[in-house]
């Protein structure tokens, strides 16, 4: 279906299934009870999620198939930004527009940046995409936004104000972005079963939509010549060189259409929360879609969204834990066992999620390369009783392969 | 007018003179030999020819064009192929998919954004990398990781990758080397097979005799970066040059 | 001319500590092939050997002092560091006061079996794997080592000063006959100064003069025949490593008067070293260090008014684009080897 | 899309059969209740929104210490702190309005994006009725602009710029802390009186929106007491050695340093300068000084020795001796074992005038709290009598001119008082030009009905 196998057909359904059902899968546990603190379905989050799945799935078409580390598409993200917010500024707060131009923006941002970029390889291209992305964020905090020249309000971010022209913007149009009237930040269905609550998000579900969209198109990227050239990139430059063809405008075509998923996700950013910030531009928020590639799985379909996934629950939701909630947890120990517990766990959870992040981060890159999708396939080969076959060979993704060990 | 002329090549680097005034005629549907001890300049000449060097002065002809100034990929494109002397292949991918690349470039370019079409549909392409397996009889690996094969089947496979373009000219680089006797004569036979079965002029540099003198219809041999003579095989086992400077040494 | 003096010898310093991580960097890259993203992190360890020393030496017994209240309007507990009541006041403040140079005696061995347990429990199962691979593993250790100093020092920068007996500036204009209050120069920074060109100069005499060094070289060079020679390379390249973890320490030691420590002080001088490794050029070890001293200069001479006045925010992004260009028009930078990851 | 459908009508098929016992649920009926998150149960919640990682963690961990102090004396719990000394009597010990007050708590990180995206899954969430805390003015303005679209009561922080009430203002956003205008206002007489009114000032200025504010502020109000500027120097924020700013200051003729820097900027210009022997020095005659605008204690304990005798202002500082001063810093300090810090007592105090102003309203819409809120005047809660402006929610109160101490005898006692500036001192218009002049609006109350 839709020209794709049929085992990448049942991965487009199940991936657009949770995506759609995703504020049921979300919210397992009843609202009242301790553990609603781990839902996550609510329509912030949710659109992060799906929005920064989004940005990894680009990043993973550069860096998971031509193997191509960047450290700054931050900056894809960030230009994104802030074109869809002066869109909502100066035509109207209609999100078509505002995304459009995003990914253009992106686009044009990326190509110039990776035409220079791609003229080294491995640790230099690495440092390059890093100097562009911290020039950038330097020029977004401060340089462009003096006040004769203001491009980005600095510090504060960009937002709309009520003396922006918005030329389209008229009577009984929403004051906040909108798809022909309907308010991304709105809900339109708070169903209640029981003491189960959950939230439908008109702006989760656009997200969701493109979500799938993007998605698919890169299942198509994955699968198409094009997609075995940069996995060919990323095996043997010199072989594909000696075979006529040139690596260049294939490396730089997978990097604008990264930057141009990354400008994508950015617009989306701003669709669902109008206001733009610098700080999604400096290198440390390009480290963490590098998190979130690797987590999941580099090279892989899923993975990617996995990863995404994964690290916004963190930052979210272990970072909201606090020793209050310890002390509930543990309040049916005896006082002793349940201070010690607290004590113990207390430098991993809210204020610590940066560390558990960073542990889990290491072992991952040690003992899983191919992220959790690997840690899930090798789950699975344990309960199909350990058949021979790897899990990589058989769907024909490509899982960077573990390397042995230097021997003692 | 052979298919590739080299004339008056010279390349220097440093202070050392690794190519002196080189002239080098290949005629079409021979096979062609360039033989000389460590250091004649044999690699820099090669190198000369496929773009990753660029001589100081002289001109490289292929097939009335010069290959000067340009890139490996357009050289290649232009119906040069080269195998390596330790096989340069796509380790990451299969076997099928190693032979499937070669077939995309030489069908659509240096480059064609073909991005969604899935490789699957690509019929003539599947068609075209089968056959050329079963050619060298290597069809039953092609889901294999190309990695994981030995040493003679991934040169079989590079060589398999550069005959499914349809080259006019392949270059091979002591392919040979390192190899078991073997191995080796297996190596011949199938350079022998393509020699036999197509319309396509081999260049060969090359180190083993027993391999030369197997399968060269011309001999050019190399010292110091200039060529002492160009000659049959016969003549060249006779050369008293020859044996000067270089079979006295191997032997 | 003085204000031209000035910004060489504020280049001079800022570039000597980017010149000894860059030097620490580049002996781990050159003699490991590894890319280590966690040697800002060793740098922040550095600063905090010297907070940790200073902690230590100040530690301290309570007296309450009836006379004085605390904010809550109870006795004072007045703290009597251990030292001033063994050695008497004087020296004992005198100690705490020189706790930064003492706190070397501490960092080197800290960080030389910092450095060896690392390559040991870590780095030496990724020199197979690729360079993404080791940025990415060093990358979450450097998370991890910011957050767990974090966890013990806080977020807060900890002031460390440095001796009373190094503390003020002197006038250097008066030296050169030039006006009082000309070039004015803090004590401080010109030990730092002489002290990296010590460590500099011992790294680069421990290399050319001393066996070992003479076989790390080599090893550098072509690792692959010293190993035929029946040298154990790997565990020379250990010590090399902890030795390259010994100076990035010493360099954050010796810069916490300057630069109050705080967790993340190794994430922002990161990105700096990497660009000063790739402009000196991979792998060469004079290289670092001549990039180090040019791109503090040259940083230096952005950030004058003149600078910033003729291209607004040129001090934001000149490091930046020093090495977009470098890296464009001369990959293997200024001293780099040719054919050393040139692509 | 039939398959979606399909799934929709599946899942509505199955919704009614497990709602059978409920409420059906309500299709595209977006909102039920009069305003956002309105409270049903026995409890209300709030949010504290500060920075747990990045360099702020510790101001951030100091506010939520105060949060939760706050909580627990509103709800009865301990000795009731200031709610003792306020002098709205509207809180009971009791709760608000009969319900227990529960808080939740979030890392802004210092970045706007992530304290939006904080607040914004306590709003969603948690269903947080009021959102109090951060420590820079860039979150400030992007949460309050979150808040008033949502629909809830953001009570800031620590912000300093004058935006945050100027500009940026919103009708659903209250500031407590003072700002740059009110820092230079109360300054600049005292440094007058101190350094003479024939200085020549030199600044160095964060280079982002909180910086330019208050040295914009500074510099309008020295001048205005006869001083001159002869330079201003924008260093970047990721700057950590500022030498090359420093270095030319003694060379350009200034006799004053104006350090409009905070945190670990701050730290740093500050110990560099005074390594510079800026403070040896004379220059035009005068004994070179140098003054940091706005003082916090987290920053002169970074700072060390380095603050002695350096002037700079505060909001609140615990050595005040005022009743409700001492209440609070009991209360804290036998809890925490540390006197509170200025933004802590911020926190403290706003939320307790969040409550207070729900109980005197009778209300938790935020419509009704913002009327409560507006032209509130109130005392005994640190910093003398106090008004909420109705015009752009600033408090206006004394200001504290702190001084770096000569010889400090523990490590809270850094600065010290130098004088209380009078609120009449440092008020200023509402159109003021700092403040965005007379487009400043601060738009209408949104209880997101």
């Amino acid at each position: 279906m839709f020209g794709l196998d049929s085992k990448d057909t049942k991965l487009l359904i199940v991936v657009a299934l949770l995506v759609i059902l995703a504020p049921f899968i979300l919210n397992p546990f009843p609202t009242d009870s301790a553990l609603a603190q781990f839902n996550a379905g609510y329509p912030d989050l949710m659109q992060r999620f799906v929005i920064f799945g989004i940005f990894a799935i680009g990043f993973n078409i550069l860096f998971g198939l031509t193997g191509y580390l960047s450290f700054g598409h931050a900056a894809f993200l960030g230009v994104g930004s802030y074109a869809a917010v002066w869109m909502f500024k100066l035509l109207s707060y209609n999100v078509i527009p505002a995304i459009a131009l995003s990914v253009i923006v992106a686009a044009l941002f990326s190509v110039l940046i990776g035409y220079i970029s791609l003229r080294r390889s491995g640790i230099y291209f690495s440092i390059l995409t890093l100097a562009f992305a911290q020039m950038s964020f330097a020029l977004a905090y401060s340089v462009l936004s003096n006040p004769k020249f203001n491009l980005t309000n600095g510090e504060t971010g960009l937002q709309v104000y009520p003396g922006d022209p918005q030329v389209l913007h008229h009577e009984g149009l929403p004051d906040v972005p909108h798809l022909f009237g309907i308010a991304m930040r709105d809900n339109f269905w708070e169903p209640v079963f029981g003491g189960w609550s959950f939230t439908f998000n008109n702006g989760y579900y656009l997200c969701a939509v493109l979500l799938i969209a993007v998605f698919y198109l890169s299942i198509r990227i994955f699968r198409s010549p094009f997609g075995m050239m940069l996995r060919a990139v990323k095996s043997n430059q010199q072989r594909m060189n000696y075979t006529g063809l040139n690596a260049r405008p294939y490396t730089l075509a997978a990097f604008v259409i990264s930057g141009m998923y990354a400008g994508l996700a950015g617009g989306l950013l701003a669709a669902m929360d109008p206001l733009a910030g610098a700080e999604r531009m400096q290198w440390t928020a390009s480290g963490e879609v590098v998190l979130m590639t690797i987590l999941g799985g580099a090279g892989t379909l899923i993975g990617p969204v996995l990863g995404a996934g994964f690290i916004k629950y963190f930052e979210n939701i272990f970072s909201k834990i606090n020793d209050n909630v310890l002390h509930q947890w543990f309040s049916f120990m005896p006082d002793g066992m349940e201070d010690f517990m607290v004590f113990v766990l207390h430098p991993f959870i809210g204020k610590g999620w940066h560390l558990t992040l960073g542990l889990l981060f290491m072992l991952v890159v040690i003992f899983l390369p191919g992220g959790l999708v690997e840690g899930g396939q090798r789950i699975a080969a344990l309960f199909r009783g350990g058949r021979k076959k790897r899990g990589g060979a058989e769907d024909g993704e490509h899982h960077p392969k573990p390397s042995p060990h230097v021997a003692e | 007018m052979g298919i590739l002329e080299v004339k008056n090549v010279n390349k220097r680097f440093g202070g050392l003179q690794a190519l002196g005034n080189v002239n080098l005629s290949v005629q079409e549907n021979t096979v062609h030999a360039i033989i000389g001890p460590n250091g004649a300049g044999k690699s820099t000449l090669l190198n000369c020819l496929v773009g990753k060097l660029i001589p100081d002065t002289g001109s490289v002809m292929f097939d009335g064009q010069s290959v000067l100034g340009r890139h490996p990929y357009e050289i290649n494109q232009m119906g040069i192929s080269r195998v390596f002397q330790t096989p340069e292949i796509f380790g990451d991918l299969t076997v099928m998919e190693n032979m499937m690349i070669p077939c995309f470039a030489k069908r659509d370019g240096a480059f064609e954004m073909n991005a969604l079409s899935a490789v699957g549909r690509q019929k003539d392409i599947i068609e075209r990398a089968e056959h050329v397996l079963e050619d060298m009889k290597m069809l039953d690996k092609r889901n294999m990781h190309s990695a994981s094969l030995s040493r003679g089947d991934k040169r079989r496979l590079e060589i398999a990758m550069c005959l499914s373009q349809e080259p006019r000219l392949l270059l091979l680089d002591e392919p040979t080397a390192g190899m078991a006797r073997a191995d080796t004569n297996n190596t011949i036979d199938l350079l022998k097979q393509i020699k036999e079965e197509r319309d396509i002029t081999i260049a060969i540099i090359e180190h083993d005799m027993h391999v030369v003198f197997s399968l060269a219809e011309r001999i050019t041999v190399l010292a110091q970066g200039t060529p002492l003579v160009e000659d049959t095989p016969d003549k060249i086992k006779g050369h008293p040059k020859v044996r000067e400077a270089y079979l006295g040494e191997s032997a | 001319m003085d204000a031209f003096l000035l910004q060489i010898l504020n280049g001079l310093d800022k570039g000597s500590a980017y010149a000894l991580i860059a030097l620490g960097l580049t002996l781990i890259f050159g003699t490991l092939g590894v890319v280590n993203f966690a040697h800002g992190a060793l740098f922040m360890i550095g600063a905090f050997c010297a907070v940790t020393v200073q902690r230590i030496l100040s530690l301290s017994y309570l007296t309450e002092d009836p006379t004085q209240k605390d904010f809550l309007g109870r006795p004072l507990q007045v703290a009597t560091p251990y030292v001033e009541s063994w050695f008497g006041t004087d020296i004992g403040s005198a100690i705490i006061s020189w706790s930064v140079p003492l706190a070397i005696l501490f960092t080197i061995p800290i960080m030389l079996a910092f450095g060896y347990a690392m390559e040991r429990g870590l780095i030496k199962y990724f020199y197979k794997r690729p360079h993404a691979d080791q940025i990415l593993v060093t990358f979450g250790l450097a998370i991890v080592l910011q957050e767990i100093i974090k966890l013990f020092f806080g977020a807060n920068p900890i002031q460390t000063p440095e001796p009373d007996a190094l503390r003020g500036s002197l006038d250097i204009g008066i030296l050169l006959g030039l006006d009082a209050n000309a070039i004015i120069y803090p004590i401080w920074r010109l030990v730092y100064f002489f002290f990296s060109v010590a460590i500099i100069g011992g790294i680069f005499a421990f290399l050319q003069f001393t066996t070992f060094g003479m076989v790390v070289r080599a090893g550098m060079a072509d690792r692959e025949t010293v190993g035929l020679l029946g040298i154990n390379i790997d565990r020379r390249f250990t010590i090399m490593f902890g030795i390259a973890a010994a100076v990035a320490g010493l360099a954050g030691v010796m810069y916490a008067p300057i630069n109050s420590p705080n967790y993340h002080m190794g994430m922002d001088f990161l990105v700096l070293s990497f660009v000063v490794v790739v402009v000196g050029g991979m792998g060469s070890l004079p290289g670092a260090v001549l990039a180090g001293f040019l791109l503090g200069i040259l940083e230096s001479f952005a950030s004058t008014t003149w600078a910033t006045t003729t291209i607004p925010g040129i001090n934001q992004i000149v490091i930046y684009l020093v090495a977009i260009i470098i890296l464009l028009t001369r990959p293997r930078g200024l001293m780099g080897r040719k054919g050393v990851m040139e692509d | 899309m039939s398959k979606s459908n399909f799934t929709r009508r599946g899942v509505l098929r199955t919704g009614a059969v497990a709602g059978a016992g409920v409420a059906l649920p309500t299709i595209f009926t977006s909102r039920a209740s009069a305003f956002t998150n309105e409270p049903t149960g026995s409890t209300v919640k709030v949010g504290f929104n500060v920075p747990q990682t990045g360099p702020y963690a510790d101001e951030g961990m100091d506010e939520l210490r105060a949060q939760e102090l706050a909580v627990q004396h509103i709800n009865g719990e301990g000795d009731g702190g200031m709610l003792n000394t306020f002098s709205s009597k509207a809180l009971d010990g009791t709760g608000i309005l009969g319900k227990k007050l529960e808080f939740v708590t979030g890392d802004t990180q210092t970045k706007s994006d992530a304290a939006r995206a904080s607040a914004k899954s306590m709003i969603e969430k948690d269903g947080v009725l009021m959102i109090n805390g951060g420590s820079s003015s860039g979150v400030a303005v992007a949460v309050q602009g979150l808040c008033q679209e949502a629909g809830i009561v953001f009570m800031a922080g620590l912000t300093h710029s004058n935006d945050t009430t100027g500009k940026d203002r919103k009708a659903n956003g209250f500031r407590h802390f003072f700002n740059a205008y009110m820092s230079a206002a109360a300054l600049a007489p005292v440094l007058a009186k101190a350094y003479g009114k024939d200085r020549r000032a030199y600044h160095l200025t964060a280079d982002y929106t909180w910086g330019w504010t208050q040295q914009e502020s500074v510099q309008a109000a020295t001048e205005a007491m006869g001083w001159e500027t002869v330079n201003n120097v924008l260093t970047p924020l990721a700057s950590t050695d500022f030498s090359s700013y420093i270095a030319p200051v003694l060379n350009s003729g200034a006799d004053v340093l104006v350090l409009n820097h905070y945190g670990g900027n701050m730290v740093n210009s500050l110990t560099q300068a005074v390594q510079f022997g800026l403070r040896d020095k004379q220059v035009n005659g005068k004994n070179f000084e140098i003054v940091v605008p706005l003082y916090s204690e987290l920053m002169a304990e970074g700072a060390g020795e380095s603050v002695r005798g350096v002037y700079g202002s505060m909001n609140w500082n615990w050595q005040l001796t005022d009743a409700g001063t001492q209440a609070l810093v009991k209360s804290f300090g036998e809890k925490y074992g540390r006197p509170p810090s200025g933004s802590a007592q911020t926190c403290y105090v706003q939320t307790l005038l969040y409550a207070d102003a729900v109980a005197r309203a009778g209300s938790f819409n935020p419509c009704a709290v913002v009327e409560a809120l507006e032209g509130f005047e109130f005392d005994g809660m640190g910093n003398g009598p106090t008004l909420y402006r109705a015009e752009d929610h600033q408090c206006f109160k004394d200001v504290l001119v702190m001084k770096g101490k000569e010889t400090p005898t523990n490590q809270f006692d850094l600065l010290e008082l130098v004088e209380i500036t009078p609120r009449n001192q440092v008020e200023y218009p509402p159109n003021h030009p700092m403040f965005g002049g007379d487009e400043a609006s601060l738009g209408s109350c949104n209880d997101g009905a």
